[in-house]
Order: structure tokens, then C-alpha cells, then sequence
């Protein structure tokens, strides 16, 4: 019997899979393919203090195994989540975790202590690494002092688990994390969506209406994987991983990179019920390795 | 109920731009309503790293077939239209709204341009087995070999053809088909190219006539979390892999 | 019949085709799959001033759609380039570009003195981004300083065009981009590899000899295209993309973005024909597209 | 002369764990020497985005054709060995050194571990219209089905065999085998998984014996311009694509 419990301040997942934001909904489009019962956690779609129509369409590019996404946060806003969606989705058997976002460190806060009120809701993730809409948050995510001051900030108002999903568009991810760490983060999630471009060569026009957007899927792995590992060397606190995670195997491999908990995004439109295999391949593995406990992955890499 | 399920090709038919695929699977089929979709897994694509969204085109619950009407347009089509018989491909289905079922005594033309005829025989059965009405086809393609399949069309209704290079039937788009100067109708349901659909939607608003259009926004997800496929309507963007495919103009901006 | 010229300063390409540097050897390796003349240039292998044995094996590993490697400037010395390689290259039919590191200012410089004397080397590409040695340029080249340094050096020493290739783990590519032009740089070429790594779940130990390696391929276009759409605004001098170009579409959509010449990689050792494919391909999309002139196409995105 | 071309996979053997694939190109094959090998292009993967290194089996310059003997193991092998006749795939070869040609009156044994066996058969036949050495075969494998095609190996030479389970031959690893001390012998050949190689370099050393051996390193380009797949040597890191596989073990630091 292996015990995949993971503790993390204040946020106990049964497992170490959760779902990524503006991949899985309210948890409520997958129930036809996943037992949400079987997820460490679900991360619902990115919330705004006000609602935002987002961007025009096209959103979206497929690239060589991957996708660009220029959805811009899309959401009806913090009150009609909290009125409307949070009824349906508080009693779920999993943790549900609000993605937050921002357009001035006020939203953030505002938009965080609302959903601080809510007696299910353990941990929110803060996105200050959006690339798809300007003051998106990934201005704050680029710099270490505006990671610190949004951090911190939210942090004064928050008071249950704290997690920062970091922006991979930077030169040294290790700062910003160590940044966000000393602002009060309990947790950094990463990476968020490298930024990229994809354009018509027959129409000479860019294929997203924003020109550019955020690449995700198995195609990024390698580079999330690689800055998992700068920053969970370079921080004491948790370390989520993602980025193309696709199977248990990539999962395995983000664990024993440094990574507490993973969360498997782009994958869930290419195998809608790709999260539950993933945790219980996570367990398969264990198994035929002999490992008793998921948390001796953590950062087991033999080097 | 949504699914994922392996499905066997057990039939093919292929044409220029074109193939049918039967594909056979070992589980019961759900509840599947006319209009609705399928996403296809393709293998072997260095740019198919999604599903692809293929609207039904027929259902045999007694031999849980459902059959594929596809175009060759780019890589993920052309690999699916050269699968052969034997060959399993992987579905997430049934998805979308489909269309509204419509009223016993309704006058329905069903307004189909290239493989958006695809879905309009299906429902057609539907309409048959839920309500008996009598339905017209009205299909339209650049050419002859863009319409296909036209017996299947024929058993379930009237079916009235323009080409564009007169080929078959009247000469022209379906938009400037006699019928709409003869025939009665009160319900109209199209689908096909956003040019052909945006002249039908025209020409429904002129008449004053009821109509539902389904669109073919590009996809990722399928089952509205991505957020990718929006169209802007009356309620704002809405996913057309969710809230639509079938749109009733009164709700779209055109 | 369609030009396919560029000019860049002191060089002249006859279309904007070149292979990138450490994927496609001193083009003797591909002399029986590809005709050396059809290509605009052909940048040679990473040259140091002094031999380098490079790093152990294992250098490579494979990624969806990518490759990383951790090779790590595997060369003979810059003299014995000029002795052994250089009589066997020189009198190819096509430009013939050095490719130029460093593990410091004075050993870019000497480097690029020696080869500035050969009389049929037009041109250098000056590597400050190599992630796979300490000190191996992306030392220099993510910072603003360090790439105004290094570049302003050779710059002093070196006569002709001056390629600076940029690496694409930084914050701001288009402020490096910037750097290197107002040090003396006459064009910049980018991108240069993606810090990547890559994890064998089953004995959890890095499958690279140096854990970390830069990635290349297919899955890394869309970053690139949106790096040489970002400098290509930002600087008056030409640029030169790479990336991940795997077709004539490829090419032109980099084109397009404000590319005024191409460099093939990593594609090279799935298709090693595949440089004068695109060559051709680019006219037939001329003709195609009624485009009289390749230089229409630069930087001719419709927006 | 190195080439690209396509080939028709004309005839397929298959066994547990392995495939026999006879490939045949339309254009006349170049010069081919035993111990060189091909990268074959694999469509279909995800993670197959490199070529893949496979030796030759044999050759058929009558009918320009080309026997790969390969062994699954990852999901590039797998899914060439799932590959159909009739199927085409794409070579870029010969690619690598080769073996070095004996000398007539040499005692030759070419010593082949699992799927290492693979390049022997068509090296062998190039000794005997050579120089027209007799030679003779040491093969061993886990077990019985590790050791395929000897009826191919005995119209060349004679056969020994080993296997760990005993199951075929003399059972233990090939350098156990009884030979060794009963036969004649002055030039060694041998492929096959690391330790293998290893072993018998030991062998080949302590009996002070000429000896090449076929290296596997992972290789990304297989023309020499990566510089991935490198061999530390006694002239340092040399690329097993081009100045390899083959190497004489002095060049080697094992």
C-alpha cells in the first residue's frame, strides 16, 4: 500500500495530481470522464475581481506538439464565481483551488479576500505570469520587486494556502521564486505558458488575434522540467510543477526534479480522463519500484 | 453522457476531397441528437496534437456505428481519410447542443453548403422518428463531387442541388435557389461555409424566418473549458464546442 | 523569375537560406545530400581558441517534437580550423560562416582576429549564448552589460559582418538585441537553444551528462518566431531566425516576422536535404504568391 | 555515396520481441560494407522525432533490397516492427565505417549478442566473396527466441550458441562458451549490449587477439555533425556515426 498524501501548509492532497487552470473548467466539464474523487486537487479557471469578456477569437494555434492561447482570461468576475459556480463545486471530494488574477494589485487583493471568505475553497493560485493580457499579471512576474509587491500584498489579506504560478518568460526563474517565497508564497507553481507567436504564411497574418500567445503541451516539457529544478534548489517552500505534463512518467520525473505536486494542463484536451490515469499511474510506479511513500520522490534525483 | 471510446473502421467510401468512415464500437452508444460532434484522436501528425472535431453523420444504434462524413482540408483530415478498414480510432462523443428538435407541424428546409451537409442527415432521421415531419434538403457545392451520398439524403426527404459551376442542379449558391421564391418554410437549419451561412442567415432575417446555424470554430478542448472556439453573441463569447455548435441567429452578431 | 538576394552588410546571400551552426558540420557531412550552392551560407560548427573536448556522453536526448544536447563546443581549436578545415571549405559556392565562443573576452577576441584574416570567411557569429558550458556565453549573453562587452571587443578586432547570435533565456530579448547593436553588432541571430532538461523516471537519474542541455527542434518554433518578431522592431540592423525551421513555410513565416535570412538546424538530421528544399520552396511560394522579390517578404506581416 | 531514398517494405517476419523487414528501393544501392548501418525515418511517434539507427542485416543488390533486423525495445522500434508490408519508410544509408575486410588465411569469429547478432549475417557473406574465409558464428541470447534467422547464419558459417536459460546451445553469457578454448582464432567481431562487448574485449585482450567491436551509442544526425553520440578514445571523443560504429578495441578505454 502506497501512501500518496501530500502535505503542504494548510493544503493536504490525497495525491500529487492536480488539474491545471483554463484546463479543466469547474471541475464540472470532466466529471463525464474523470472521478474528481480520485485528484489531489483541481485548479478552476483563472478569476478576476470584475468580469472580462477576454480576447476576441482566434484564441488559439496548434503547434508541433503544443498549442498557443490567447484566451485572456475570460471569466464572469469574483461574485458571480462565488455566487453562482462556488455552490456547485464546494462539496466536491477533491481540493478545489481558485486561479487568481489581476490587472492592479488592488483586484488581487479584493478578488482574494472574497474568496478567503470561502469555507471550501483551502488555497487559491496566484497568476502573476498571465502573458495574454497587458497588466495580465505577468508584469508582476517578470521582476522580482513586482512579484514581491503582489505577493505581499494579497498575502496581508489571505490567509489560508498561498500558491504563485511563476512566469517561465524570464532569465533566472530561481529570483523570482526566492522573490515570491520571501513575500509570504507558501507554494510557487510553475511554468506558466512560454510566450510564442504562430502566423499564415499563405494570408501573411498573424493566426491569434492578439499576435502572440502562450505555448503549452508536451512540447514545453523539457524547459519546465529544467526551471522545476533551478527553483526547487532554490526555495524551502513546495514547489508545483507543470508544463506538458502528458502521463505518469512525465509526472514522476517533475517529482524527483523537486516538485511536491504536479498539475497536468494541455494534456486534458488530448485525453479528457488523463488526470485520474496519471494518478494512479503515479501508484503503479511506486509499486514496481518499491517506493512505500510518493514523498521520496520529492527531489530524488540521483545525480 | 460524454465518452471516450475506441471505435473500429468497419467500412470506408472515399471520394476526390472526401471520405466516409463507419466506425464501430463495443460499448452501447449514448443518447446522440442531430447537429451533435465527435473529437477524433489522429496518430502519426506532426501537427495534430489535438483532436479534431467531425460533426455525425449517421448513427446505427443497433450496431453502435456512428459514420464520419470528412473533407481533406489539412494534415489531420487527409491522415484520418487515408485510414483503412481494420484501423481504430479513439473518440471523446457525443459533444455540443445540436439542433432544436422542431414543432410536428413545421415547414423544414435543411441548408447544407460542401461537408456541412454532413450532419444534416442525421438529423433529418431524428426529425423523422421524433415528429414525422416531411423535410427538404437544400445542398450546395463548387461542384457535382461535393455532394455526396445524395441517395442517403434522398430517402429521408426532398432534395433540391446548386453548384456553383452548375454541375448538378441549379447554377449558383444555395442562397439563389428557385425554392426560396416557391417553397413554404418556417424552419430553416444550415450549415456549411461561414459566407454560405452568413447569405442563408441574410435571407432568414429578410423572410422573417426561424434559424439555426452551426458553426465551426477551431477547437482544442471540445467541451468548454479551453475557451478557445468562443463566438461573440448577444450573451457575449460563448464556446460553440459548448454552447453551440447550433446558434440560432437571433443570438449571433452577424 | 523571382530574386531571392539579401544583402546584409558585406554579405551578400543569394537566397536566405544558411544552416545553423553545430547541425550541419563544415557542410562536407552533407556534400552528397544537399548541393552546397543552392544555400545562401552555411554557418560552420562552434570554434573556440583552444581545442575543447566538449562534455561526456550522454549529449542528447530526445523530446516531443526537440531534441536537448549538451555536446558543450566540442572542437578542435581555432588553428586547426585554419590549417586542417578552412583549405577544404573555402572555395565552396556558397557563404561560408564561423561560428565563434568563448570562455572569454580576450579568447573571443583572438578567435575572431585569427579568422578575420581568412580571406574567404565574409562573415562571423559570435555565440555568447551557449548554455551548455560554464562561462560557454550565456554568461555574456543574458545580460546587457556582459553582451555590450563581449561584442564591443570583437567588434575592435573584427572587420567584417558581425553576426551576435542571442540566447532566448532572458527576460527581454529585444533590450539584448539592442545591446549587441549598439556595441557594433552588424546583424543578430536568434534563437539560440532553450534551457532544457530531461529525467529518466526509471533509474531517476538526468539522462544528460551535464543534467541540463539546450533544446532545438520543431517544438520550439512558435518561441522563436515570437523572439524574432519582438527584435526585428526593436533594432535597425537585419536579422537572422532560427529555431525550429523544418519547411519552406517555416522559412517564411520567419521572413514574414521581419527575418531577413534563415538558419536550418536541428531539421538537418531529420531530412539532410532538407536546407535546399526550403531554398527551393521559397521561390515556389514566390511564384505562388506573385512575390517578385524575397525582401518583399521581410518583415511584411500583416497586422 | 550516402543517399536518401524510400523503401517498400516487400516481406515481414516477425517474432516475440523482433522483426524481419525486407525493404526495397526503385533505384540502384550504392556500395554497402558490413558493420554500416541506416537511420530510419519513423512517422507516427510522439516521441520519435529522430531517426533511428538500425544495422544491416543483408543486402540484395539484385533487387535493390535491403533486410533490417530489429529488435523492440522503445516506441520507435515498436512501431517500425508494427509496420505493414507494403508500407514505405524512408533510409538515409550506409552510414558509418564498417568492419575492416580480413585477411585470407585469418580465423575469424563473429561474436553477436541478442539483437547484436544483426550485422554478422550480411559482413560474413562480404568475408566470403571477399577473401572466401570460412567463418564461424558465436551467438548468444537471453534465450531461445533471442536467437532468430540461424538458418541464414548456418549458410554462412558455423554456428555456436549460448543462452543465459540454457534453453539453446551452451548455457551462460557467449564468453563462457567451450570454444574459446578448443578453437583457433585471430580475428574477433563482435556486437551486441555493452557488457557483452566488454566481456569479450576482455577476452580478446587477455588472449591477445585482434578484435573490432560495433558500438550503439544514441545518435541524433548519424553523419558526423552532431557530435552526440561520441566514444571517449584513445584520440578522445569521436563520433560513433561516422568514425565508428566499428572500432578496434586498442582505440577504445575500456
Amino acid at each position: 500500500m502506497v501512501n500518496t498524501e501530500i502535505k503542504l501548509k494548510g493544503l493536504t492532497l490525497k495525491n500529487p495530481v492536480m488539474t491545471a487552470s483554463g484546463t479543466f473548467g469547474y471541475g464540472e466539464e470532466y466529471a463525464d470522464f474523470v472521478n474528481l474523487a480520485e485528484l489531489g486537487g483541481i485548479v478552476v479557471k483563472g478569476t478576476t475581481l470584475h468580469h472580462r469578456e477576454g480576447n476576441p477569437y482566434p484564441r488559439m494555434a496548434e503547434t508541433p506538439m503544443g498549442m498557443l492561447n490567447c484566451v485572456g482570461l475570460q471569466n464572469k468576475g469574483v461574485d458571480y464565481f462565488i455566487e453562482t459556480i462556488y455552490p456547485r463545486i464546494k462539496d466536491f471530494d477533491t481540493n478545489v483551488i481558485v486561479n487568481v488574477s489581476g490587472s492592479n494589485i488592488d483586484d488581487y487583493v479584493a478578488a482574494a479576500t472574497k474568496i478567503d471568505a470561502l469555507e471550501n475553497i483551502p488555497a487559491i493560485e496566484l497568476n502573476v505570469s498571465c502573458p495574454n493580457v497587458k497588466q495580465g499579471g505577468m508584469a508582476f512576474g517578470v521582476t522580482c520587486s513586482g512579484i514581491e509587491q503582489v505577493v505581499r500584498a494579497v498575502r496581508d489579506a489571505y490567509h489560508k494556502h498561498l500558491i504563485v504560478k511563476l512566469s517561465p518568460n524570464v532569465t533566472n526563474i530561481a529570483d523570482i521564486a526566492m522573490a515570491a517565497e520571501s513575500a509570504g508564497a507558501d507554494s510557487v507553481s510553475l511554468i506558466n505558458t512560454l510566450l510564442g507567436m504562430a502566423i499564415d504564411a499563405e494570408t501573411r497574418r498573424p493566426v491569434l488575434s492578439m499576435v502572440t500567445g502562450g505555448l503549452s503541451g508536451a512540447c514545453v516539457k523539457p524547459v519546465a522540467l529544467r526551471m522545476v529544478w533551478q527553483v526547487a534548489k532554490a526555495v524551502k517552500i513546495p514547489v508545483i510543477g507543470l508544463g506538458g505534463i502528458s502521463s505518469a512518467t512525465d509526472a514522476i520525473e517533475f517529482l524527483l526534479a523537486g516538485a511536491s505536486a504536479i498539475e497536468i494542463g494541455t494534456a486534458n484536451f488530448i485525453d479528457p480522463a488523463i488526470s485520474a490515469k496519471v494518478a494512479r499511474g503515479i501508484v503503479e510506479y511506486c509499486e514496481r519500484q518499491g517506493v512505500k511513500d510518493v514523498n521520496e520522490l520529492v527531489g530524488g534525483l540521483r545525480l | 453522457m460524454k465518452k471516450i471510446s475506441d471505435f473500429k473502421i468497419i467500412e470506408k467510401q472515399t471520394w476526390l476531397r472526401a471520405a466516409l468512415l463507419r466506425l464501430q464500437c463495443e460499448e452501447r452508444l449514448p443518447e446522440i441528437r442531430g447537429g451533435q460532434f465527435v473529437q477524433v484522436r489522429i496518430d502519426g501528425g506532426q501537427h495534430t496534437y489535438l483532436r479534431r472535431p467531425i460533426s455525425i453523420h449517421d448513427v446505427d444504434f443497433q450496431n453502435n456505428t456512428i459514420d464520419l462524413l470528412i473533407q481533406q482540408k489539412h494534415e489531420g483530415t487527409k491522415i484520418l481519410c487515408s485510414l483503412p478498414v481494420g484501423a481504430m480510432v479513439n473518440l471523446v462523443f457525443p459533444l455540443g447542443n445540436g439542433f432544436t428538435m422542431p414543432e410536428q407541424n413545421d415547414e423544414i428546409l435543411l441548408v447544407g453548403g460542401g461537408i456541412g451537409i454532413a450532419p444534416l442527415l442525421y438529423f433529418a432521421k431524428t426529425i423523422k422518428s421524433n415528429c414525422g415531419n416531411k423535410v427538404s434538403f437544400l445542398l450546395g457545392g463548387r461542384s457535382a463531387d461535393d455532394l455526396m451520398l445524395l441517395e442517403r439524403f434522398r430517402e429521408v426527404g426532398d432534395v433540391f442541388l446548386t453548384t456553383n459551376d452548375g454541375s448538378l442542379g441549379e447554377q449558383g449558391f444555395v442562397t439563389q435557389h428557385s425554392l426560396w421564391n416557391t417553397k413554404k418554410i418556417n424552419k430553416i437549419y444550415a450549415c456549411g461555409p461561414m459566407p454560405m451561412m452568413k447569405a442563408v442567415t441574410k435571407v432568414a432575417k429578410d423572410k422573417d424566418i426561424w434559424c439555426e446555424v452551426s458553426l465551426e470554430n477551431q477547437m482544442a478542448c471540445g467541451i468548454g473549458a479551453c475557451l478557445c472556439c468562443v463566438e461573440n453573441t448577444t450573451e457575449g463569447n460563448l464556446c460553440v464546442c459548448k454552447e453551440g455548435p447550433v446558434f440560432n441567429i437571433n443570438r449571433l452578431l452577424w
